[in-house]
């Protein structure tokens, strides 16, 4: 009996140690999505796109074609690779910045038009690469370096409620969820299945996970974890939002 | 595989934009994304109806940064992708437009300028050319034909996906909205029946087989982290750019050699300056013609020799002076004295360039 | 090779638990979740030049230090018979 | 060389101009000359004045928008004012006789200024619809850009799945083009 | 006994008549907007602010102060002013267009933010200004000059649902409602309690408009009428969705 | 009113961005919107933790088309408003900034550059000088400010508001990553008790009085109808430009009058510039050193008597000929001969151009 | 000035009816919405050249139609007492 | 003109050199000498080397960053390999003697080369938290930039509500100046 690397087989084995922080919940995400990868079989179709966002340190990451593209543009890059080429299974992978801050007009957009690419959003309540400013995502009272004193709600309003809005304007075949990385597993089976919807091409696939930042929240090890689960799930509730089978049912 | 919707040459009469969804489908462009504004819309009215019949698709976007954006997909996934914009619209294009100028990618864009600055008006202008030949925060490593007539409408929308994919920088067609509206006459024909190949794409993305096992992936990034790393590559395009330049290079020349003022302008406005250079030769004055077709690179080579022969140069432009700068960057140090004709946003006429041309002469 | 990454192995009742100090950043997540609480610092320096981690024998080769490590620095194998 | 043929056709929205203009065009591109149509178009248009720039001649032509008209046909109040400021000495200034209150705006630098009644003509003799066509009617002879036959051929073009119909129609619009050149004829 | 012309008080009249094409839906819902700016006694408070698009023509439409934008962007001038001066009604004037694409980064997010603004948004299913080409609310089947074959709901989706998607990401304060021409009398309800939220400073008010334009559906008034109340209604569900005492229900 | 951060006269050591913050607070700017991106956030950053305690306001944006245009509301409002971005960041600003410019709104925007084109790094670079003094549709109606120490920064910071305000057109402050990211010494002071005057803002709409009842109401547009409207609109800007322009340009020169070879630089480069020309000139050695602050409108006047003089000019500049062309634009026709020093993206030291004068002068 | 529009005024036995023609643009939009359909089309043209409306004695002075002018260019005003 | 004096400190993440250029810097412009301190940042920085380019001088000091330094010193394997290019004829290279497998990486065109055991000093003699302050004694010590009482009250500015709380803390950084200041005394 020996012990192998518990790598996913996608992985760029030769870009490791990945040059994400230490304890930084990308690491996570993307082993899940790379284990999904590996279980569906898809890495010679995949196409990954990264944003700019510490997301951007995953350009090299995959054994798999990837594009590093610019902050909040992945989504009409994927959109468009997967227009022109529908064969491939477009991948699009972004932070809470990227997504719902510069990049929404995209992300509702493509939602809306159900584009058949998959989303990966990961909630880190803040700006990450750029050293910790205020998200659409930072939670009330959490200190950023432009919320100084705590983002105040009545001034700059709540947690944006990401897979919510996308329920909200997609219809029937999207599938949205949001996972977190102190649920590996389960993540891991929310990222399968909005790839598997985009294989079926049934539609637009989004996942939002909640992930760690300690580098910017200025957290030990167990702090982080508490934040994530205990501070966040306040604001972001974990779980299948929307799946194929259901409908649309606000505004119809 | 479809027909085509061209096959001999044949005599058309119709508008700029019609001209232009009609070259790219003989350009055999595969799919054009793109986001309404006036005047280029109609690019996108004539494409989206031919597609269909063609095999072509068409993917309207929320908004001109996702217009680039996923064009730069198409172009990524091995298709020859393309966009149409003007104005505003192209101001926001400069991001997606400055990705594909630093990964060297073969987006097609084709402008039909419309007044400026902001919204302005619908109508016309010249005053996208610092825009589209330097815009973004980059160096402008790009191709860029400024057309006058529909017949170069047709011919250069053609040459521009050929440019693009030969040397993989983004590549313009530079019209205006007056091009884009008007109709006129032009002969249409299968550019392969004409001899000229058709570069094929080859694709970033999305190859066969299993990266990592059957081949390396195709991996791409725009961003370096340290100056060295991003400088080297800027030195290599620069490099390359410079190479290709004399090749690409582009111009148009009537009685430049020997006469002491020349008028030098580009686009539509070149069309009055033609008609009123052409009036005054036949009328027995030395007046020359220099327009350059191409405003990235520009024919610098050809620019220096008129400009050290004639004593002055007349530049008209529908803009304050964005075609001027373009000339003296090029002509820096030649003898020829510069006047200037600028009508930022309005059309200039050969009445114009006349009166102008004997004003100077005196 | 970069990427011949050297492991420390250690055999505990349950199963085999390996860390590879070189992809380890000494982020502790694991150490945090590992329900026996038998993870702790280690001698042996990570990849950052701060401390990997090791265990002890209480381990239970449960592989939840696995699932959580974002830098795939832990493999745990549960011997036959223990699933 | 010799210069292409300038027109300004002017008027409201529902007038049809437009049509004239690119008919007229479509009919010299037929005949194997050149023409540039151009109309005008704005963000505020909606509801404003209705340009349409021609020229036809016998070489490529330049500029698409030109300073002094040939020939200017002004078919309302707002396309009399619009229009003025492409008079110059040569040029013949048509508008419709029926246009009221514009007296102080007719321009007068033109060559020419003719008031004709085509509305009337159009609303007394032959049907309000036609009214574009009589205007094109007097274009073609006021310019002689194209042959009447010509233009004939090219409404036959345009509208002959109409005159099939009701081939009524075709006699309509033939006689519009004829009373059109008519009106003009016998004033220039 | 005599009569008046009867236009809000609040109109220019010396602009008018207007720059809308006949039988323009802009022009009801600038009077209904007129109206209620009149009952609540704002006109010298009220600060209007108009799109790109056919918006664009009421740029001097009121006797308001008024600023006409940069398409999609009159949400952010909006907000800007507003935040620099909260004394001031800020109203942002806008099409589907310049709301649900081109500038739908803004909506969302200043609807995320609780912005204490109050925008108005004229869905006539397609982009006027431009001559008619597919929108986010273009209906399935329905020609455009970008889908001159009918909106194929397979390749770009079904119509956004706009008030719907903003109610999802908005928090208790904000008001959400979705009137249409056809109905002028709730119309101007609805944009009363929007702009009077604003007055109570309870937060972002966001009103659609269902609304016509006989130029570019090249309808006469008969299939004007027609198309707004039966085709449209399918799809967009009038209504109000969203009033400020209600708590925001989803995600939480 | 509440207190200010600076009273007397008082040396400081910090950071560029510190610097910027402190001097936006200083020149009485009321609210700051912005979008972050490096190397600017910094100014974000001090400038939050400064706001409640001297009632300043702050909104963070969605992107940066969002923080320029509701900083264009902020001025609208009447309030002194900027902001501050870099790479992809100014790029999308000129959106926002080309309304700015078509309705001459006195918005004032901090530009760190970094690397380009696109995302290629967040460290430095000079490559934003075209985008920043010519981007988006327009004519470049704008006062771009290039600062090469902090102390500049604070000086110019100051000046730019009342600058914008006083003259209506769009105002930059023209940095870089290493000034954002550096730390040196600088003497800030209240501007007011230097005899400063800062300029009064006053609204554009919002004010006292029911429109149309006590007063005109105020309305804004930038798109017009014809043609004839935009091109009248433009040329009463460039008149009014041209007149200001001798008054708004600056210009630090030193031994230019006569020397053969002047080395033209801006921005931090100059720094490089002139210790390596002071260093030669104290070994000896005839060479200038001309640099030019403002970069919109250049010192044209001053610039063509170097150029007039000297033989050579050596352009220095971290990007590929950006500041040659607005040199060569400003002095086509004079003698002297042009020599680039290029370094896209990358520092430039004083021993490089040292090196380069040596190899010139032979 | 320019905005001193001229009106036809009707009085119907419920009240008073008035078109402003220089404001009516023909769109129809109101002959369509009478209940009473005793709205048509009048020879008096509107400010953009096509006809404008008129009514006939059938008019209940309801209003509706001046609610659909999106031009405000009709006025409706109902006799006292018949609110 | 005196020219300012260059100098490179490089390490990894942790080894705390930016705070190291700071408080020199700092310290120099205390006493009224022109210092300027720019660190490197990048995006793939996370994990990578840090580098602190610090200058000092009694004029304006001009470009921030410089194609030869002074004084190098390197903490780190990777240090070494990033900062040589920073090397020389007139450059002082000091490394951490503790380095391991850098034999072929360490320059041969320095002025200078030392090898200091400051890392073996901190955890052997000191303590590892200290590491940095032997390696700005060194640094004070091989530059005189600042005087190594200046050092101690920048060092005592910052840290001082950390000494006023445990006053043998003060002492343990005041030696590890010296320590560092010892290391390299000997051997310029
Ligand atoms: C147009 C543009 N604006 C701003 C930036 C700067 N920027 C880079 S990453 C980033 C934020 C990233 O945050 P997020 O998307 O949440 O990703 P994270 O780093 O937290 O994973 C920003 C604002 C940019 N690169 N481009
Ligand atoms: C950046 C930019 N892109 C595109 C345009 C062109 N444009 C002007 S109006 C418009 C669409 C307007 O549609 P909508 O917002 O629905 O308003 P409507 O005219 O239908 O009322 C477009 C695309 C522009 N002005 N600016
Ligand atoms: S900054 Fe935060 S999100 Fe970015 S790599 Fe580090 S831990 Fe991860
Ligand atoms: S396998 Fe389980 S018990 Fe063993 S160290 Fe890991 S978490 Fe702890
Ligand atoms: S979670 Fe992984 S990287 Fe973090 S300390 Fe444990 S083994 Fe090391
Ligand atoms: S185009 Fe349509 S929306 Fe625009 S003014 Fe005309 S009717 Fe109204
Ligand atoms: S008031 Fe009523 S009944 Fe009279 S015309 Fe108008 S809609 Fe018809
Ligand atoms: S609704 Fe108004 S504009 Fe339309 S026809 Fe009736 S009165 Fe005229
Ligand atoms: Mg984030
Ligand atoms: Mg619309």
């Amino acid at each position: 009996m020996s012990v192998q690397l518990a790598m996913p087989k996608s992985w760029r084995v030769d870009t490791k140690p990945h040059k994400f922080c230490p304890g930084c919940g990308h690491g996570l995400v993307l082993k899940a999505l790379g284990e999904a990868i590996d279980e569906l079989g898809i890495q010679d179709k995949a196409v990954y796109g990264c944003d700019i966002g510490c997301s951007l340190l995953s350009w090299d990451f995959f054994n798999i074609d990837a594009i590093q593209t610019h902050h909040g543009r992945t989504t009409p890059v994927i959109t468009g690779i997967k227009r022109a080429n529908p064969e491939v299974i477009g991948i699009a992978y972004m932070g809470d910045g990227g997504g719902y801050a510069i990049g929404s007009q995209h992300l509702v957009n493509a939602a809306a038009r159900n584009e058949k690419i998959t989303l990966i959003l990961v909630n880190n309540t803040q700006y990450g690469m750029t050293g910790g400013q205020m998200a659409p995502t930072t939670m009330p009272g959490q200190k950023t370096e432009t919320s100084p004193y705590g983002r105040d709600p009545e001034k700059t309003g709540y947690p944006t409620q990401g897979p919510e809005m996308v329920a909200a304007i997609t219809q029937e075949g999207a599938y949205v969820a949001r996972g977190t990385v102190a649920n590996p597993k389960q993540m891991k089976g929310f990222i399968k299945k909005a790839l598997e919807n985009q294989i079926n091409g049934r539609g637009f696939s989004f996942v939002e996970i909640l992930s760690t930042c300690p580098t910017n929240w200025r957290t030990n090890a167990e702090d982080t974890w508490k934040f994530l689960e205990k501070d966040m799930t306040k604001y972001f509730k974990v779980g299948e939002i929307k799946v194929p089978e259901s409908r649309h049912e606000e505004g119809k | 595989m479809p027909e085509k919707p061209i096959k001999g040459d044949k005599r058309y009469f119709m508008t700029g934009n019609e001209v232009v969804a009609y070259a790219a489908v003989m350009a055999n462009a595969d799919i054009m994304y793109g986001y309404p504004i006036t005047p280029q819309n109609e690019i996108m009215h004539y494409w989206t109806r031919m597609a269909p019949k063609y095999g072509k698709e068409f993917l309207q976007t929320e908004d001109e940064l996702s217009a680039g954006f996923t064009t730069v997909g198409g172009v990524l996934a091995g298709r020859k992708a393309f966009t149409a914009t003007a104005g505003p619209g192209n101001t926001l294009m400069q991001e997606p437009i400055s990705m594909a100028e630093a990964m060297r990618l073969p987006i097609v864009v084709a402008v039909q300028q419309r007044g400026g600055p902001s919204t302005a008006t619908v109508i016309y202008s010249q005053q996208e050319v610092t825009l589209t030949t330097f815009g973004g925060n980059g160096e402008g490593f790009r191709i860029v034909y400024s057309t006058a007539t529909h017949q170069e409408l047709y011919d250069y929308t053609i040459k521009a996906f050929n440019t693009a994919w030969k040397y993989r920088f983004p590549t313009f067609i530079l019209g205006d909205g007056y091009q884009a509206k008007m109709r006129e006459s032009l002969t249409m024909y299968d550019p392969e029946s004409r001899g000229i190949e058709l570069v094929s794409p080859e694709a970033y993305v999305g190859m066969p087989g299993t990266p990592g096992i059957d081949r390396p992936p195709g991996q791409y990034r725009n961003t370096y982290n340290v100056e060295e790393e991003l400088y080297e590559v800027l030195q290599q395009y620069q490099k390359e750019y410079d190479a290709i330049a004399p090749e690409v290079a582009e111009f148009e020349s009537l009685g430049a050699e020997d006469s002491d003022l020349v008028v030098v302008s580009h686009g539509v406005v070149s069309r009055a300056a033609k008609e009123a250079v052409m009036e005054l030769r036949e009328a027995g004055v030395k007046v020359g013609y220099f327009r350059p077709i191409t405003l990235r690179p520009m024919p610098e080579k050809q620019l220096r020799e008129v400009a050290n022969k004639a004593k002055t140069l007349l530049i008209a432009e529908s803009a304050i002076g964005q075609l001027a700068r373009l000339v003296k960057d090029s002509i820096y140090g030649c003898g020829a004295g510069i006047i200037p004709l600028f009508k930022p946003g309005a059309g200039i006429t050969a009445e114009e360039i006349s009166a102008k041309i004997k004003s100077v002469l005196g | 090779m970069t990427y011949a990454f050297k492991e420390r192995s250690f055999e505990v009742e349950k199963g085999l638990w390996a860390i590879f100090p070189g992809l380890c950043k000494g982020c502790g997540l694991c150490i945090q979740k590992c329900p026996k609480k038998c993870m702790s610092w280690s001698d042996i320096l990570g990849v950052y030049g701060t401390p990997s981690v090791e265990i002890t024998d209480e381990c239970i080769a449960c592989g939840i230090c696995q699932n959580v490590c974002p830098d795939c620095a832990i493999s745990v194998a549960k011997k036959k018979g223990e699933q | 060389m010799a210069k292409a043929v300038k027109i300004v056709l002017a008027g409201e929205g529902g007038q049809g101009v437009q049509s004239v203009a690119e008919i007229i065009a479509e009919a010299a591109n037929e005949e194997g000359r050149e023409a540039l149509y151009i109309p005008n178009f704005g963000v505020e248009q909606r509801g404003g004045v209705s340009v349409a720039y021609l020229q036809i001649g016998d070489q490529a032509i330049g500029s698409p928008k030109f300073l002094t008209a040939d020939i200017i046909i002004a078919l309302s109040d707002r396309a009399v004012h619009r229009t003025r400021k492409y008079v110059g000495p040569d040029t013949v200034f048509v508008y419709d006789s029926g246009i009221e209150g514009v007296e102080d705006a007719i321009p007068t630098n033109a060559k020419k200024v003719l008031a004709i009644p085509a509305l009337q003509v159009a609303n007394e003799e032959l049907n309000p619809r036609v009214f574009n066509i009589i205007i094109m009617g007097a274009v073609v002879k006021a310019t002689a850009v194209v042959s009447e036959d010509r233009a004939k051929d090219a409404i036959e073009k345009k509208l002959g799945y109409k005159f099939e119909k009701n081939p009524k129609l075709r006699e309509l619009n033939f006689k519009a083009i004829d009373r059109g050149a008519e009106l003009v004829a016998g004033l220039l």
